[in-house]
């Protein structure tokens, strides 16, 4: 089974601040089948960069062999893929990781996907393959401010969507823990990423619950190798029991490691 | 007809290229990307006597050409590597070298002293890159007494060869190489990384949670193809070349600087097919430097009578 | 209202960015792209007593990220430098810090008597990365009652403060340090080059005639960064960094690890334009950093009382 | 003045065994007017290549602001360079050096342009300048092999042209010191540029003549300040006079440096 192959490039564009949509395909996207999952891009073949950057898929097409991916534009490699043009290829490493677990939710149960800015993508093909599911799904988006905000129309097509925004430039203001209080949004099972302090925010308001949160950490191998990635795991005593966000997770359910 | 095979002090290898320790767990994630038995040995992952969680995160940092590592040696503990780790390896025909670290002697005493009675471990290497707490800190590695004593003492407990893993971070390697193979020591590694630092702008902070790491990469390259220059012409022990290897020309240029064999660290994560890449490319490059077997190349850059002009 | 101003022994800079020593030749070169006056200082190419042709060519290899140099300190010696290049000099209102090398002390004490009472020469630079032929080949930079005495011996006779240019290649940058403060260093210039070796696959011979060169350019900015954190911590003597800097942000980086300067070395090779372009960038960044002057970014990676945050 | 620019790339091609055939343009060619002066070239972006490469001045059209280059695909950086595609910018610097001097031959002389391998795409310029003013140009042109071969019938139109390759694939066999003998070529001036060992055989055979000989080295800087590129000067009993290939050369007259 190939793991590491040349996508060509399909597409690529701005779709908000700092904020790029890359398109590509390959046969290697026949195997980007779990939502959540991520890849492991090397940005362009010179030197000076030698590390892959972990990108989520975002949305994939099996028939087709597209994936796309969302990404915010932040250091050197971002910068570097974002001249990237169309018909050009990059190499990718990947699907990686352990995705969401669509299985949690059974048909005719509600999910609630709960994203923070650049934590968004990888919930866009969870709710889909939810949604094809049975499975009623309801999304929350948290971004900083309005020229931040994408995807909402695309969310919105397969179920009620609330955009939040932090200085209420856009939607409702706040953080996505108030807007699921103040809606009083109501759910069986929760799947979130995004950044720590949510993902944090989240467990302590809904660690009774089935809750899963994709957590981000450095990463060197992205294949469990490194041990860069490494998270504590909840009641460990010793201090020594692991997880890898590369391998066991990116995906974790609530509970199990160290925020 | 093998054009590759090197045989050393313990690893009878198929081919010169062995991962690096460190960048390569205990071989079960690679295995999945390739036959691990393309490979000429595996350096695993240090062990230590007690089981590590490392530093916290960050633990990895890019810099130009390069990458700071803290990872804090993380890993299961001599019992955890000799119940879980070695039998896994068990099924590939590959020569293991474990390397062995500790914070005093009597750590990689102990360590050594188990490890290297395991079936499928061929030999030690000993990494002396770590702080000595007894010595108030003071790296194993930067002083060629201490250097020398370590070595005696793991070599008198060692049922396999020792190779001792070097430290970069000194004003003159050439003193501890020597030191070391007065000791004992049956082979050398060289280079560990080079200790380094990277400053987030914005918070102000080191970007490693640790502060300092361990710098590896082709940035490197040229401080470890100098110190294997150095060294492999004073003294008789083969040297396990690394620092920056990745690709089949850089093979060569580490063992024309006097390598007998190498080691690939950083490349691995770059593109975890860089080992079975590199070999399948080594017999080509071989031919187009006229160069019969690879051994011929050994210290090819001051032994005259090797060259073939 | 300036925000880049920098006050430093000796050196009334304008702004902290100097060309690195050897870098820059003697300024006549880069008058021919822009105005000298821009920049905070100009530290000159090493001088020694007598004129020096050098190592033979080649003698600088590109490296990934990074080039070896063994230039040799070619220079036209003490009387050609006070004759023909500093007079040139002094049209431009920019202090010049002189580096000086030499084979054993007493052509440091000769050089820098001479050279510290020429008007425009507002500092000394003392390159202690060279071997000392007294003391059997030794580099005075690695032994720290070495670097010691010479820097006494200099102080002694100098007219204007002396920095000591400290050597990379050891195990204890903060020994050193510490010893040539003690001795009457001014403040300190960190790094110098890593040494380092390139081999010519299919000549077998190392690129450089010299075989081995100094390392410098961005492969080797965490070793600079770690080493000026580590020393502008125990030092009360400003530092003068480089290692790699490129950038606006990497001269952010340096300060923030301590460095109150900043020199530019191998980038002016990239970019003859490089120092105009930092120093114009500089005010932007600090803007988007909330930083009000430059100097508060001295140290701000463990000195919290600075940050804004 | 400007030193430095961005050119635009306007035709890339290969026209011999690893030999490319650069044009690009800017305002910075105006400048670009002595023949044998060189560019620097920036090969890209990235910061594993740190060094310039100084490639020679093979022609110019002044009028249309383009200059053509030709290159030996050899290491890491021409080979990135050659991955260049029409429409993207280079960053060059330049004209760097002394280049050969055209006043040395009158009108009515005879000038001999003899090239070795890629020394021979400077000669190019200099035979069309040397026309212009009314001298006879002879060029000899060396190769290894027949697949090295270029440039042949542009320099056919500017004056007799002879061909000379070491394995006789192509032309005369041999080297092109032979064919000047063979030959029995006459001339006022000899003008040359190629590998060391033809530039040493060139000024034994005629250190009494005025010949001029571009010099090639490693260097740092290329514009004098870095003492990368120096080579001795003949009869210095000091052994510390020296010249700077980057801007007292490349080109310099017989008997003035050591070779
Ligand atoms: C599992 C996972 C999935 C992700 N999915 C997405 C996504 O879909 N879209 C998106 O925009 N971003 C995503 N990220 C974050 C993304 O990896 C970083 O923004 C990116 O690596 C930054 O690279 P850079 O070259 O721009 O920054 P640089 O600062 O140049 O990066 C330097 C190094 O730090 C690492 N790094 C920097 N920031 C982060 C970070 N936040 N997380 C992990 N590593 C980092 C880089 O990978 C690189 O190794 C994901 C991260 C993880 C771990
Ligand atoms: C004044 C001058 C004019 C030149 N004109 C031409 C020309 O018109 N066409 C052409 O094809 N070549 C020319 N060269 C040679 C050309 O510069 C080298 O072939 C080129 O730099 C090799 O770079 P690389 O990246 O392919 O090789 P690499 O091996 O990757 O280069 C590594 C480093 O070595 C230097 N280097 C390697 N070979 C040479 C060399 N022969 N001369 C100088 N530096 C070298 C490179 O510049 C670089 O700094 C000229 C050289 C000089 C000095
Ligand atoms: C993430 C990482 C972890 C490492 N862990 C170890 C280790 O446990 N023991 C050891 O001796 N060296 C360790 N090293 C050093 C490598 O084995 C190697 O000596 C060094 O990285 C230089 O080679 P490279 O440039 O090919 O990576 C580690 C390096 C990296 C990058
Ligand atoms: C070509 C060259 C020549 C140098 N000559 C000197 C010198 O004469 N004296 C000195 O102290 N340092 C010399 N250096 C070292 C630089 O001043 C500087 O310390 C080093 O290159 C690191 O900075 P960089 O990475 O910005 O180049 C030289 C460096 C280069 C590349
Ligand atoms: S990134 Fe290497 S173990 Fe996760
Ligand atoms: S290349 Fe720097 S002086 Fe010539």
């Amino acid at each position: 089974m190939i793991k590491k192959d040349w996508l060509k490039i399909n597409h690529h564009e701005t779709i908000a601040a700092n904020i790029m949509e890359l398109k590509c395909s390959g046969p290697l996207v026949k195997q980007m089948t779990q939502p959540g999952q991520f890849l492991h891009l090397r940005v362009d073949t010179s030197d000076d960069l030698l590390l892959r950057r972990p990108i989520s898929i975002c949305d994939v097409d099996l028939e087709e062999e597209t994936v796309t991916m969302l990404y915010r534009v932040e250091g050197k490699g971002t910068k570097r893929l974002s001249s990237k043009q169309i018909g050009e290829k990059i190499d990718v490493l990947g699907p990686l990781g352990n995705g969401f677990p669509l299985e949690a939710t059974e048909r005719g149960e509600t999910a609630l996907l709960v994203g923070g800015g650049i934590g968004v993508p990888p919930l866009y093909n969870l709710s889909k393959q939810l949604k094809k599911r049975g499975v009623h799904v309801i999304h929350v988006l948290g971004f900083q401010s309005k020229e931040n905000v994408f995807y909402e129309k695309e969310f919105l097509e397969l179920g009620e969507t609330y955009v939040v925004t932090v200085d209420g430039t856009y939607g409702e203001k706040g953080f996505v823990t108030d807007v699921i209080k103040e809606k009083h949004l109501s759910f069986d099972t929760m799947y979130t990423c995004g950044p720590t302090p949510m993902l944090s925010a989240l467990q302590n308001a809904y660690s009774d619950r089935r809750l899963f949160l994709s957590l981000e950490e450095r990463m060197g191998c992205g294949v469990g190798a490194c041990f860069a990635c490494v998270c504590h795991v909840v009641g460990d005593e010793t201090g020594t029991k692991y997880r890898k966000v590369c391998t066991d997770g990116p995906v974790f359910p609530v509970g199990e490691v160290v925020l | 007809m093998s054009r590759l095979n090197v045989e050393l002090p313990g690893l009878s290898m198929r081919n010169p290229i062995m991962p690096a320790s460190g960048c390569f767990g205990f071989g079960k994630e690679y295995a999945n990307y390739y036959d691990l038995e393309l490979l000429g040995a595996i350096a695993i992952k240090a062990t230590t006597a007690e089981a590590r969680f490392g530093n916290p995160t960050p633990r990895v940092a890019e810099t130009t050409a390069g990458m700071l590592n803290a990872i804090g040696l993380q890993n299961p503990g001599l019992e955890g590597v000799m119940t879980n780790e070695l039998p896994w390896l068990e099924k590939f025909d590959v020569p293991i070298v474990a390397n062995v670290a500790g914070t005093e002697i009597a750590d990689y005493v102990e360590t050594t002293a188990k490890l290297s009675k395991i079936k499928n471990v061929h030999a030690i290497e000993l990494n002396i890159s770590c702080p000595n707490v007894k010595k108030g800190g003071i790296t194993f590695g930067t002083v060629p007494e201490i250097a020398a004593e370590l070595t005696k003492e793991v070599k008198n407990v060692s049922a396999v060869p020792v190779y001792v893993k070097l430290s970069p971070n000194v004003a003159d390697i050439v003193e501890i190489a020597k030191a070391v193979e007065r000791a004992g020591a049956d082979g050398l590694s060289m280079i560990n990384t080079l200790l380094g630092m990277k400053i987030d702008l914005r918070r102000r902070k080191p970007i490693l949670s640790n502060g300092y790491g361990g710098l590896s990469g082709p940035a490197i390259k040229p401080v470890a193809i100098r110190m294997i220059h150095q060294v492999s012409q004073v003294v008789d022990i083969p040297i396990i070349g690394m620092g920056g290897i990745q690709t089949a020309e850089d093979v060569v240029e580490f063992m024309l600087a006097g390598a007998s064999a190498v080691a690939v660290g950083t490349a691995n994560f770059t593109d975890p097919y860089v080992c079975p890449t590199i070999i399948e490319e080594l017999p080509s490059l071989l031919d187009e430097l006229g160069v019969e077997h690879i051994t011929d190349l050994i210290g090819g850059s001051y032994k005259t009578c090797n060259v073939h002009s």
